[in-house]
């Protein structure tokens, strides 16, 4: 890892845009020089839970010999021709792409960095050029001359490089002509990467943990039981109120599923405490489970089968609890699983029904199939239809602005919903510039498996637009809190604010929620769920 | 960041497909004088100049207007006119199209176009009035772009962008000069051959086109949340005034240098303007004289609103004094200006000119065009204000 | 196949567009003979052309542009045939004296290849004097 | 190095194109086999291609949203950006297919002011791709009037539109003003954008070279060094109504022409210009985002091994039973 | 110039277009006009039997005198505008808004403005004076040209158009003092098929959208004939000569006569000079 004093932005600022004539073929990289920019690999025990091949190698990337098997080549040409065969998209990607060039700054790891490899196009490119080699005739005949390749371990390297340095944002596909999306040829290439060994630890460690215990961070139900009741008992000294939260209850109405940082990780901790106090005020019939206590899902950073493994726990759990339907917490890539994958991996649910909010009435049609409503459309429809009351003066002491996540903004589109939900709880909400936000919207760089400490300065380089933009509204807002719906988000932006836009803190939507929620019953209220004093009621003078 | 003119409401949309719709009949009455000729037209072998020059005389004016808000605001540093400036840099963009637009529409033959380029001949102003007003159409639309774009990148402006904005002022009264000089210098029009025409159509173009930007920040305020301030608007109704009195002064002098001197060839136009003429025939025509009297009523009007501060600081008879300064100054160089210059003609010939319904559809299609070039170039800068300054007024 | 409906019916419909300058010729109902068309055997025929055929083919356009340059703006109204004689430049007055018949012979190239010349806005061709040798009622034709 | 290749094959296309129609008996060769060859090969290539993408299959719906999706009805959603039915697709497709709107999206970062990360407006890469592509057509379209006899009303409608300045004689069409200096700045922003010539690979210089080089001779011969239409009318119509005949004398710039042509529909199927097929393929683009309302089906969906609810309370039943919570099978139960 | 004269008069004999000349005006009015002629003063070279066969070679500076006081003793005639607007095909458009001319006859109190007063000379007072283009020493119209599409020619002096060339502005018009060029409202060949009016062949029509005017028929010139209108009148009341060269006869008519010129203050220096 790279040493404190590296790390300071005015280094990390000396971005040169413009390549070096060194030819993009050329594949090699020297990891010990990149310390700070890729992830350790896959440790053994959770490489071995889950079955993956070649799980008692010990490499390192810096290794020059990565213990591949004999036949690795064959392995994954072998798996590139499969996915050719099982993936359009993958096929149409590697022959139309022009390379224009859009998709070029786009890229938030390129605009950190100035490595020319992670413009988009070159980081397809990467994968493209071994294509060609093997599936085009000019490729096979005429070779580098048209930007073909071989597959050698190099090359491998370099995939490794490259494919853990993209957080599948999906920010260049917006602006690709043909709609390119580099997201999916990083899953294909991790995927084949996978299939000889190569993993990454962050990513491994957390899907091995979820498959066995339900949740990444590996906490067993006893260990989940006991944060939600530790979180009972902090918001019974805020709220002075008593709130019980059901775990495993079988014939609730509704399942609810959050990522499993909410019960330990801050800020997310204060999310967590905004649901109970939400569900509380308007008696929700729901429940918590502790077999599927992980809305978060690895497998999408790792391949599609791993994302299949261990998303078959929410429907399963839904069908054993007998729930009619299911409501998900904020986060990011665990609405991607859930919007664009699980319905189609898991095949319709007959046991659920078309869900409808108990308290409104308000039937959820965009969820007709997966039966799984965003808490962001669940909270928009309670307060549309006045079902809560909010004080949106119990946050003045907070000027907030928005991350619109990448994957609910640009593989879901959920724009409105949160903003609806703030407009209504804060008074003080500013938006970051326009090309930073909604399907515009900048990664926390952290995204993907990449949120790690071994690879802080590419995180911290590849935050620097969403930084920038965060710096901007502070200082012409004065917003103080990045307010986000994704529990990576939630985890990796507070370093990223502390080094770009210090001193913004981090929260999520829901934590606003929970100040600005007047209960029925409730007595006069101190802090907020930070044990932040409110600010003086008196009229504010406006800024 | 002309997306933002693709993305906007109801009202805004109905205002551009009814603009739409205006330039839509004007193009087919533009394609029937394109098969016809300009037969369709009221111009004849006397009077061969009429609305369409008439309204790119005004139009140039409106264009050269914006150095009114382009000089305090960037030369003399006057910050408050930062809101307005855009707005009437946009306004000199529309005016430019538009003078370019009722040139070609002017045209016998508009295919030809390209040959005041592929034979220049710099003896004519014609080929000058056309460099000067073109290149000024770039300078506007280089300064609002760059300045617009810095602005919503929340950056200060390129250094490059200083000299070329300073440039674009002596340019702007450069486009009214020549176009003063395209008709001053004919010895064949007396009513035209006076030295004080050029600072006469300054005079009028720094009154009418503030004023029309007076009445948009007005228009603007009431049905959109842009609000440059009362400030800004008090600052261009004394340059309004200003210009106003200068211009009714500049007036004065050519009457009295007419009637004082007694000149026929110089008096018989205003003549025939304010009180009409009698043809060989023993006709009299009188087609001008009661425009003429409207507009000096209203420009007497408009002088009296104006130079009264009390009146002036009201925004409502601020608002009527607009109207009617740019009225006045429309009906007199808008119709009677070039109409007038050709009446009588040489020969002392009267032969009145009146524009025909087919005429007054193209100048009207012209006008649509401006008018949705302003609105939709207002949208851009409203949008990209709207959102440099939510962020900056909710804080 | 996945999908096949409508990538089938979209490579129909590309098939049906790339083809179809050859399906208009073979199926068009005004078809017509596939050939150049004839042109005028001259009445007063003979070498006596300004130019060379080979030369007069492509390049009459450039000539005609060149003689109005020479007469308008600068006067110079002659030149020398190939037999050495005077001849004045001039469309109606010297290449419509031999080529009288402006139809069958301008106008069959100029519709077939599809050019629309516009010199007969004004130029007066042959065809359109009849009964005298002077002067004609003209009729209004597609000048283009 | 790979302009220099480019531009080496190109000039070699245009040697050969250039004296080989010239050598005895190879007309026919350069002005109707070739000819021949070339369209099957770009017909049955373009085919042959969207076959094979069609051969796999979309999995998974993976729509980028680049708007609101529809979700609640109070919610207005942005059906072009995030279209939730097919008709909303239509509607997407065709902004981008006729009206590049993911290009018309562009932007330029900038780091300014030390650490500012800003975003200028730039549509000159849009400007440029839309002006070349719609000049194409109009270019193809006007040439229907070597394509077919007698020439389409419509042709002569945009051949009088195209000319309407008329500037030069034969007058100049705006279209091929427009057309080479498009083709010209794709080219030269790929040289002067020290990016832009980074990513360019020999397949990206060819094709605008090679388009260039067909502008350039279709442009001599119009102004310049002159063909005999007529001739090159027989000789087109004829391939086209397949009765092939060669005339004498038409000029070798036209063979040359056609050759490079011909090179272009024979290069189409194999190169990148495929996005002309693949652009309606594209399934970020094509398909609807109405994932959680309609079952999308995975054809090669299989099993994977999964970790059921029974073996993980096995494993932590007695934790479970410790704190409290309610068990599927309790053993201890069970014995009771 | 002077060699194209040359070569035309030798090219002339051996064709046929001769027939550019317009006999038929010419065959009636022949007698009277030699017995008018004959009537006036001392032969002044302007007349038919003493005007040259052709018009002199290498002019460099036309000028035309017009006779109005013989002009106006035939107010009925109009032989030189017919002649003029026959051999040059311009059309008479019915409505005056529309009108072409180039040459034409205008009240003597407008033509010469200046010089009326209300106690004119009966037969000056009810007079037409003739019109035609002055060709300007010092032209108007082709300082203000945008296209150089009217020019003088340095040659001869002849104020010339290209009509290929004008865009139709109509700039032209605002600027020339004496109303003598006109504009083409309407397609000109349209108004010869409806009317049924004969065109000449060897000229061209205009399109619409152009001005034209008066081009002392230089194509007539070049071929060594006088202009149509001079030929035409059947009194010889105009001369056209070279006034640079001091042995043409129009020297002799100036110097005999006293001229004046339309709107000499303005500094144009028109080249068309009337006798009163």
């Amino acid at each position: 890892m790279s040493s404190e004093k590296e790390l300071k932005a005015e280094n990390l600022l000396k971005i040169k845009h413009t390549p070096t004539h060194r030819d993009w073929k050329d594949p090699s990289i020297d990891f010990e020089a990149k310390r700070g920019n890729w992830c350790y690999s896959g440790v053994v025990k959770s490489l071995k839970y889950l079955d993956l091949p070649r799980p008692e190698t010990k490499w390192a990337p810096t290794d020059e010999d990565w213990q591949l098997p004999e036949n690795w080549q064959e392995i994954i040409l072998d798996g590139l021709r499969q996915r050719l065969e099982r993936f359009r998209t993958l096929r149409v990607f590697m022959d139309i792409c022009v390379r224009c060039g859009a998709c070029a700054d786009k890229c938030h790891f390129f605009i950190g960095s100035g490595d020319p490899k992670n413009m988009p196009v070159l980081r397809a490119e990467l994968l493209r050029s071994i294509y060609r080699k093997e599936y085009t005739l000019a490729g096979k005949l005429m070779g580098k001359m048209v930007g073909a390749r071989e597959l050698t371990l190099p090359v491998l390297k370099e995939w490794f490089y490259y494919f853990y340095q993209c957080t599948e944002c999906r920010r260049c596909s917006v602006y690709c002509p043909y709609g390119i999306d580099t997201a999916e040829i990083t899953m294909i290439v991790r995927e084949l990467m996978a299939e000889v060994g190569i993993s990454i630890d962050w990513i491994a460690t957390p899907i091995s943990n979820c498959f066995r215990t339900g949740n990444h961070l590996g906490i067993q139900p006893h260990g989940f039981v006991d944060s939600i009741e530790f979180a009972a008992d902090d918001l019974k000294e805020i709220i002075n109120m008593d709130v019980e939260v059901p775990i495993n209850k079988k014939g609730a109405e509704i399942l609810f599923i959050t990522p499993s940082a909410d019960y330990f990780g801050e800020p997310h901790y204060f999310t967590l405490l905004g649901y109970m106090m939400l569900f509380k005020e308007i008696g929700l019939d729901y429940t918590f489970s502790t077999y599927a206590s992980e809305g978060g899902n690895f497998g999408l950073f790792h391949s599609h089968d791993m994302i299949k493994r261990l998303n078959a726990k929410t429907y399963a759990e839904a069908k054993r609890l007998g729930v009619k339907w299911i409501l998900g917490g904020e986060c990011g890539h665990m609405w991607r699983v859930y919007h664009q994958y699980m319905c189609t991996m898991q095949g319709e649910q007959g046991n659920l029904e078309m869900p409808k909010s108990p308290i409104t009435g308000t039937v959820f049609e965009n969820a007709a199939s997966t039966k799984m409503v965003h808490i962001a459309e669940f909270t928009a429809d309670l307060i549309k239809n006045g079902k809560i009351k909010l004080d949106p003066s119990r946050n003045d002491h907070w000027t907030p602005t928005y991350h619109d996540s990448c994957n609910p903004s640009r593989a879901m589109g959920l724009l409105d919903e949160p903003r609806y939900i703030l407009e209504n709880c804060c008074n003080n909400f500013a938006e970051m510039p326009e090309n930073t936000i909604r399907e515009h919207t900048f990664c926390c760089g952290s995204g993907a498996g990449l949120g790690t400490d071994e690879n802080l300065e590419m995180r911290l380089r590849g935050g620097l637009p969403r930084g920038s933009a965060v710096r901007y509204v502070r200082d012409e807002n004065n917003v103080n809190i990045l307010l986000c719906m994704c529990a990576i988000d939630k985890a990796t932006l507070p370093a990223l604010c502390d080094f770009w836009a210090p001193p913004v803190q981090v929260g999520g939507v829901h934590e606003m929620v929970g100040n600005a929620l007047i209960m029925t019953g409730e007595e006069e209220r101190k802090t907020d769920l930070r044990g932040e004093p409110y600010a003086a009621k008196e009229e504010s003078e406006d800024v | 960041m002309i997306e933002k003119a693709l993305q906007g409401g109801k009202a805004y949309w109905t205002l551009v497909i009814i603009l739409l719709a205006i330039v839509g009949v004007g193009t087919l009455a533009y394609l029937k004088q394109f098969t016809e000729g300009l037969t369709v037209t009221g111009l004849s072998r006397d009077v061969s100049w009429g609305l369409y020059i008439a309204q790119f005389t005004f139009m140039v004016g409106v264009a050269a207007s914006a150095v009114m808000v382009v000089l305090p605001y960037y030369i003399h540093n006057y910050k408050k006119f930062g809101k307005i400036t855009i707005l009437g840099e946009f306004l000199a963009i529309a005016s430019c199209v538009m003078c370019m637009t009722f040139i070609f529409v002017d045209m016998g033959q508009p295919f030809r176009i390209l040959n005041v380029f592929l034979h220049p001949s710099p003896n004519s102003l014609m080929f000058w009035d056309t460099v000067v007003l073109f290149g000024y159409l770039v300078l506007n639309l280089l300064i609002s772009w760059t300045v617009l774009g810095a602005e919503k990148k929340g950056i200060a402006p390129p250094k490059w962008i200083k000299p070329i904005i300073i440039i674009s002022i002596p340019w702007a009264v450069s486009i009214h000069t020549v176009t003063a000089f395209l008709y001053s210098g004919l010895a064949a029009r007396p009513f035209w051959m006076t030295a004080v025409l050029a600072p006469r159509f300054l005079a009028s173009a720094f009154s009418a086109g503030p004023a029309l930007l007076i009445i948009f920040c007005l228009i603007l305020r009431k049905y959109t949340k842009f609000d440059v301030g009362r400030e800004p608007i008090q600052k261009l109704a004394v340059i309004v005034t200003y210009a106003m009195l200068i211009n009714v002064f500049l007036i004065l002098m050519e009457v009295f240098t007419a009637m004082y001197s007694g000149i026929p060839e110089h008096l018989d136009h205003f003549k025939y303007m304010f009180f009409g003429m009698v043809d060989a025939e023993g006709i009299l025509h009188t087609n001008l004289v009661p425009w003429m009297w409207l507009s000096a009523c209203l420009g007497v009007l408009s002088v009296i609103l104006l130079v009264v501060p009390k009146f002036r600081m009201k925004e409502g008879l601020l608002a009527l004094a607009c109207i009617f300064v740019f009225f006045s100054l429309w009906i007199d160089k808008g119709m009677g200006m070039i109409v007038a210059g050709f009446t009588p003609n040489p020969s002392h010939g009267v032969f009145p000119y009146t524009p025909t319904f087919i005429e007054s559809m193209i100048t009207l299609g012209v006008w649509g065009l401006g008018a949705l070039i302003v609105t939709v170039l207002y949208k851009v800068a409203l949008t990209l204000r709207k959102q440099v300054d939510t962020n900056r007024y909710r804080a | 196949m996945f999908d096949s409906k409508y990538i089938i019916i979209g490579l129909i419909i590309f098939v049906l567009i790339v083809t179809i300058p050859i399906s208009y010729n073979l199926f068009a109902l005004n078809k017509c003979e596939v050939g150049v068309p004839e042109l005028e055997i001259l009445p007063k025929a003979g070498d006596k052309c300004v130019k060379s055929r080979e030369y007069m083919r492509p390049f009459h356009m450039d000539l005609l542009n060149q003689w109005r340059d020479d007469v308008v703006r600068r006067g110079d109204r002659f030149t020398t045939g190939p037999d050495g004689k005077l001849i004045e430049k001039s469309l109606s007055n010297t290449c419509m004296d031999c080529h009288s018949n402006k139809e069958n012979f301008c106008d069959r190239c100029h519709n077939y290849a599809s050019v629309s010349p516009y010199c007969w806005d004004c130029h007066i061709a042959p065809t359109e004097i009849r009964d005298t040798d002077l002067a004609i009622h003209v009729e209004r034709e597609e000048d283009n | 190095m790979t302009l220099w290749y480019s531009l080496i094959l190109v000039v070699i296309l245009t040697l050969v194109g250039l004296f080989g129609s010239q050598v005895n008996g190879l007309q026919p060769l350069f002005g109707i086999v070739l000819p021949y060859i070339a369209l099957v090969t770009f017909i049955i290539g373009i085919i042959m291609k969207v076959l094979k993408w069609a051969k796999s299959p979309v999995p998974f719906r993976i729509p980028t949203t680049c708007g609101q999706a529809k979700s609640l009805p109070w919610i207005k959603n942005d059906n072009l950006e995030s279209p939730s039915n097919t008709i909303s697709v239509i509607g997407r497709m065709i902004l981008e297919i006729l009206f590049f709107r993911s290009l018309f999206r562009n932007t330029r970062m900038e780091i300014k002011e030390g650490s500012k990360v800003v975003y200028a407006s730039t549509k000159f890469l849009w400007m440029a791709g839309m002006a070349f592509h719609y000049t194409f057509l109009v270019i193809l379209l006007r040439h229907f009037r070597f394509f077919v006899d007698p020439t389409p009303q419509f042709v002569i409608w945009i051949q009088n539109l195209d000319g309407f300045f008329q500037v030069g004689l034969p007058i100049f069409y705006l279209t091929d003003m427009v057309f080479l200096a498009a083709v010209s700045y794709l080219l030269l922003r790929r040289l002067a954008d020290s990016k832009i010539r980074y990513i360019s690979l020999a397949g990206d210089y060819f094709p605008l070279l090679l388009l260039l080089a067909i502008g350039t001779t279709g442009f001599l011969m119009r102004h310049f060094t002159k063909v005999d239409l007529i001739g090159v009318k027989e000789l087109t119509v004829g391939l086209l109504s397949l009765q092939p005949v060669i005339p004498d004398g038409i000029g070798s710039l036209f063979f040359l022409h056609l050759f490079l042509v011909s090179c272009l529909l024979a290069y189409f199927p194999f190169s990148k210009l495929m996005h002309m097929a693949g652009v309606f393929l594209s399934p970020t683009r094509n398909l609807a985002n109405n994932n959680r309302m309609k079952q999308h089906v995975n054809p090669w969906n299989y099993d994977v091994k999964l970790h059921p609810y029974e073996e993980y309370e096995d494993e932590f039943r007695e934790v479970m039973r410790g704190a409290g919570l309610p068990l599927d099978r309790d053993p201890e139960e069970e014995k009771k | 110039m002077g060699v194209d004269r040359r070569k035309f008069v030798k090219f002339a004999g051996l064709s046929a277009l001769g027939l550019a000349v317009n006999p038929p005006i010419k065959v009636l009015a022949s007698e009277e006009t030699y017995e008018s002629a004959a009537g006036t003063s001392a032969c002044s070279g302007s007349c038919l039997t003493c005007r040259p066969a052709h018009p002199p070679e290498n002019a460099t500076r036309w000028a035309m005198v017009v006779d109005l006081k013989t002009c106006r003793e035939h107010p009925e005639c109009n032989a030189c505008i017919e002649a003029c607007h026959v051999s040059h095909n311009v059309p008479d458009f019915p409505n005056p808004k529309d009108e072409i001319k180039w040459i034409w006859k205008e009240h003597f109190g407008h033509a010469f403005h200046e010089t009326d007063h209300n106690y004119l000379s009966e037969h000056l007072k009810h007079s037409n004076a003739l019109l035609l283009c002055n060709h300007c020493d010092n032209p108007a119209c082709v300082k203000v040209c945008p296209t150089n599409a009217t020019w003088k020619r340095k040659e001869d002096g002849i104020v010339m158009m290209d009509w290929h060339r004008c865009i139709g502005c109509r700039y032209c018009i605002a600027a020339c003092p004496y109303g003598s060029r006109s504009f083409n409202y309407r397609e000109p060949k349209e108004f010869f098929a409806e009317n049924g009016r004969k065109l000449q062949a060897d000229f061209p029509t205009r399109t619409k959208g152009v001005v034209e005017k008066c081009t002392l028929c230089e194509e007539r010139l070049a071929r060594g004939l006088w202009p149509s209108c001079v030929e035409a009148c059947p009194y010889n009341c105009m001369t056209l000569g070279d006034l640079d060269n001091p042995d043409d006869p129009i020297r002799q008519i100036m110097h005999d006569k006293f001229t004046i010129r339309r709107k000499p203050g303005l500094g144009t220096q028109p080249q068309v000079y009337y006798i009163i």
